[in-house]
């Protein structure tokens, strides 16, 4: 018998539980010499503003042990140009779409998620979790007050499902996410980047031009894994789980915490082929572990 | 684009912590031209190093690569039949115009490498290496094996021009002028070079370095600062790059 | 002309700056066959309460990319026999000797300082941070008015220097570590681990039989490193850095963001000689970059 | 207790997934008794895996590896030649007594080859072996060699004994008893070593495994519940054990 890889997030179905990262994916273009878009269970697009940002200066990138950090700090042309540039080459690819809207005030992420009613986007990511960016991002999901403010102001100006990405370098992870459902969250993702730092010791200075920037990459992974448990545990909507994912084991593992579905970020810039890896390796383990459906994975572990 | 583990053919230290790898890779050298480059992984690093192709065969390619830190130290490590993963070829060369133009190649240090397929493209390229001494030159006489005119300057004037490679460039440019300049090396170089070609009227294209992830324009991570129509906007080195007008870049 | 390696911390003279971390090197007796522990600028001592504790069940160990999960949960033989069995043997062993001072309890705390008052001890690492045991440790140190309260307790029951280790697992480090400095600490020492978890795919359990454990090693680095770089550039008390330093350049570099001296933990367990390599090579670049003194580095890449 | 790397002398495949390493390593056998361990580095892991001390010889070690996860995996791809990274050697190994006394030994799979030094201690061991299956069974000639009585039980019953190796033992102990016994494999067999010990009223010494970082008990990571006069107690395998008192242990 052939394994369900379909899992559903809030009405969504995804022909399998691997999504590619916000940030980590351009906007669906640099990959398709090597894999179809098919291929992928769904595709989260470039952080996207109501206004074109330009970013960070550079350098925006710095090495860590089994990570790295990054400054981008959200550069994207906008939310016209996203609509009307970027989204029609994505017509017809054949996966779930998912748009990752960032903002500096609660009007620009409303304009924003506005701009996106009636495209062909499938989902919204709200990125209340972005640390490279001055105002707003990680401000607003730092605090309960925070993110609840803005999902409330998005939920009612969407009809799209709504999922909320929160950002790891909190307290307490668990009221946030729920505060996040409360407000109308049809699915919380996690987790973005963990705020870290270089210095380049030649040149006695912060490698980044930023001083700091968002740590990615396998040495989160167990932060990620951790907080996907507890928020799985403490709210009802579906979780996805990111974080340092680079092989099928972990993204297994991801789903035994308790993801319906995972993301793979900074895998694929050591290895274009990771997200596929992972699907055909989760494939092959569920059918030589018997399961039926990968959606039988998620929350396994805490039984 | 194609991402592949490759025999590695041989390893040769042609200058001190500089060493030139033949790689075992046909079908990536039939996609690459000159000004690209591979982005090479190394076991225990989590990113890939970006390194400019130096020689296309039909049987492969040829890096040159300068032991500068943990990665290429690692590198450098690697010996005949080992496996060399490689992501390539990456970014848009150079722009070359028809063979018989006169064209400049002005390289610094490990800048040197990605303008030797321009040398084999050009019938008679002048060629002018700076490197901080004679110990440190690398690969001139396979520029003169591709027929160009090389013009050596040291900075300690162990072997040719004592002082900077855009001294005796500029010299040239003053008497002989030329149709097309191509420059990779440090970035005080490559400011020079770029005041020369505007004083001289000569069409130039700068190879530039940053910071990489991805290296095909998924992640924007290798961002410089480039002037277009609309103001100066971040370009991206891997996609766009390395190779920008010289009038462009703002260095 | 040979560099100096001293560097002072609240009064106390440390020969050079690498101290080993707490719960990383036990009593200080499990490295003596490699190297005499006078080599060593100071030892944290492993993790003591008031009353002994016999730590969690196991597994306690868990492996990570490039980093290690532990939830040991502060075993320790108890105030009273770290004083009398413990301390005695280390006397004369050439080295600043830290406790490492735990508890559930303000009334613990205070117990276990009052114990220390008299002793050989040079210096108290209060440990706000331990995410392994229910009550207490990272709960007080988890917002600025359980550090506050610990420390001001704490603070007008010993005339010992007090470093106060804070726990990384916050939203806002800088506030946490300037409430300690306003209640009196006289260093601050960070960070403590990361909260994180691992499951086994085969047994589809946590591995840790605590579920949750702190994590160490190279991976945190960065982290690290972004919170000793925002504490020293707020607080005018001395920053001991610590997380993930396995080699002099991270030495280095932790200076150079602030940090007075460091702190190596995990880097033993694969290498025991680390913290020695750690001397030798500071020393060795201090030479070779003209440096007259350790201290110098402290802080150089903000500047 | 010494931390280096030595070189490995040779590697053999003894059974599916199972490596024998013979190490260049006088100067750590030359501290090793047995029942002890080293502590292995691996390249790309951050923790050491504990391996037994397997043979002991004037010129250094024999470990006997079985792949069991990515880290044992990496082990086995180390060749003849090469470098392997050793802390060792650790804990206190087994408390052994008189070469004449009666010692029965008991392995299961992978637990087998530490007490190869004991046979060898012993003049005349009764050594028990249980296995998955015949192609699985590891080291009975080695045993034989040390002068020790075999009996070789395996699950599927491809060779010796179909079932539990704890059943040849019983009859044996109930027969024949003995003085002293030592068993290390997994956890289900060595419970029933420990309830045959106490029936048949033998001092008997078990070998445990934990999650280990340290190796020294500097980290008090690999605690096992140790049953003493005080009630159950943390003990900690690297620095207490690996071996204990079958009537000490907690399983
Ligand atoms: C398009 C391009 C072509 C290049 N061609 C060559 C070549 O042909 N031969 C050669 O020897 N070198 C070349 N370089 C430079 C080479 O990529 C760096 O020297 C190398 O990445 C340093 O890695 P490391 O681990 O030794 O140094 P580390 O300093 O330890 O590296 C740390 C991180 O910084 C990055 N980094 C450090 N220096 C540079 C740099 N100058 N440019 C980009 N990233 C850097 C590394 O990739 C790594 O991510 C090229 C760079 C670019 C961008
Ligand atoms: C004292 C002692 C002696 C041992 N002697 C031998 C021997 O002679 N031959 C042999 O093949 N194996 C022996 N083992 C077991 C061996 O240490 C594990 O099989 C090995 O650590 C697994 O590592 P891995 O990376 O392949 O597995 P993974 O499961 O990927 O390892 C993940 C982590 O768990 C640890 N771990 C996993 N299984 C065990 C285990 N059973 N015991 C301890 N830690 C474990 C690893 O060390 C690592 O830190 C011994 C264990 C101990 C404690
Ligand atoms: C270069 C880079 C750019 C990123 N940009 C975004 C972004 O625009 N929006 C967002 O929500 N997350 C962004 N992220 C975070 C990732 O989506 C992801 O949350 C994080 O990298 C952890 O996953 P990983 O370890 O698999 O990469 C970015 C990450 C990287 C490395
Ligand atoms: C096994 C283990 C036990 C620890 N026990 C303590 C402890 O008792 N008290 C404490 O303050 N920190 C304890 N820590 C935290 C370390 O002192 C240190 O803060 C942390 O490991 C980060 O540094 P590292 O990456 O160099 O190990 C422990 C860490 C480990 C790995
Ligand atoms: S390296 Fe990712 S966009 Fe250039
Ligand atoms: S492994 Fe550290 S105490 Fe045993």
């Amino acid at each position: 018998m052939k394994v369900d890889m379909r899992v559903n997030i809030a009405g969504v179905t995804f022909k399998n539980p691997v999504i590619t990262a916000s940030g980590c994916y351009g906007f669906g273009g640099d990959y398709t010499d090597f894999y179809p878009l098919s291929r992928l269970g769904g595709v989260c697009l470039k952080g996207t503003t109501l206004e074109p940002r330009q970013g960070n200066p550079p350098p925006r990138i710095a090495e860590t042990p089994m990570g790295m950090l990054n400054s981008v700090g959200l550069q994207n042309p906008g939310g016209h140009a996203f609509v009307t540039e970027e989204l029609p080459r994505l017509t017809g690819c054949g996966t779930v779409l998912i748009a990752n809207a960032a903002g500096s005030s609660i009007e620009s992420y409303v304009g924003l998620v506005e701009l996106l009613e009636g495209t062909a986007i499938d989902m919204i990511e709200l990125n209340i979790s972005c640390p490279n960016v001055k105002e707003g991002g990680m401000a607003f999901g730092a605090t309960c007050e925070g993110a609840a403010r803005v999902v409330r102001a998005v939920r009612g100006r969407t009809t799209k499902p709504l999922m909320v990405k929160l950002s790891p370098n909190v307290t307490d992870i668990v009221s946030i996410a729920k505060a996040c459902e409360a407000e109308g969250a049809d699915a919380i993702s996690l987790i973005n980047t963990l705020l870290g730092m270089r210095i380049d010791i030649k040149t006695r200075r912060p490698v980044l031009n930023q001083v700091m920037g968002g740590l990615s990459g396998p040495a989160v992974f167990p932060v990620a894994l951790r907080m996907v448990w507890q928020v799985a545990g403490a709210v009802s909507v579906p979780v996805v789980g990111l974080g340092g994912i680079e092989k099928w084991q972990d993204a297994v593992e991801m789903m035994m915490a308790g993801a319906a579905a995972v993301q793979v970020g900074t895998a694929s810039f050591y290895d274009v082929y990771a997200p596929v890896r992972i699907i055909e390796g989760m494939e092959a383990y569920l059918e030589r572990e018997g399961f039926g459906a990968a959606s039988q994975l998620t929350g396994i572990a805490r039984k | 684009m194609l991402q592949k583990a490759y025999p590695l053919i041989g390893r040769t230290l042609i200058a001190p912590h500089t060493h030139s790898f033949s790689i075992d890779c046909p079908d990536m050298a039939a996609l690459a031209r000159p000004g690209q480059f591979v982005h090479v992984r190394l076991p225990g690093f989590l990113l890939r190093r970006p390194i400019s192709v130096c020689q296309i065969t039909q049987d492969g390619l040829r890096i040159v690569v300068e032991e500068r830190g943990a990665g290429t130290e690692e590198m450098a490590r690697l010996g005949s039949g080992d496996l060399i993963d490689l992501l390539g070829p990456l970014g848009n060369g150079f722009l070359t115009e028809a063979p018989h133009r006169r064209a400049v190649l002005v390289g610094g240090g490990i800048g040197t490498p990605p303008l030797l397929p321009l040398a084999e493209h050009y019938h008679k390229a002048e060629v002018f290496l700076g490197f901080r001494s004679a110990d440190r030159a690398i690969l001139t006489e396979d520029f003169e094996a591709a027929g160009a005119t090389v013009t050596l300057a040291t900075e300690d004037g162990s072997a040719g021009h004592h002082g900077y490679v855009t001294e005796p460039l500029e010299q040239h440019l003053a008497r002989h002028g030329a149709d097309v300049l191509y420059a990779c090396g440090p970035e005080p170089m490559l400011k020079a070079v770029q005041a020369l070609a505007a004083k001289y009227h000569v069409t130039a294209y700068l190879s530039l370095e940053a910071r990489m992830a991805c290296g095909v324009g998924a992640c924007l991570g290798c961002a410089v600062p480039i002037l277009t129509a609309e103001g100066v906007v971040y370009r991206h080195v891997c996609k766009d790059g390395p190779v920008f007008p010289a009038e462009e870049v703002v260095l």
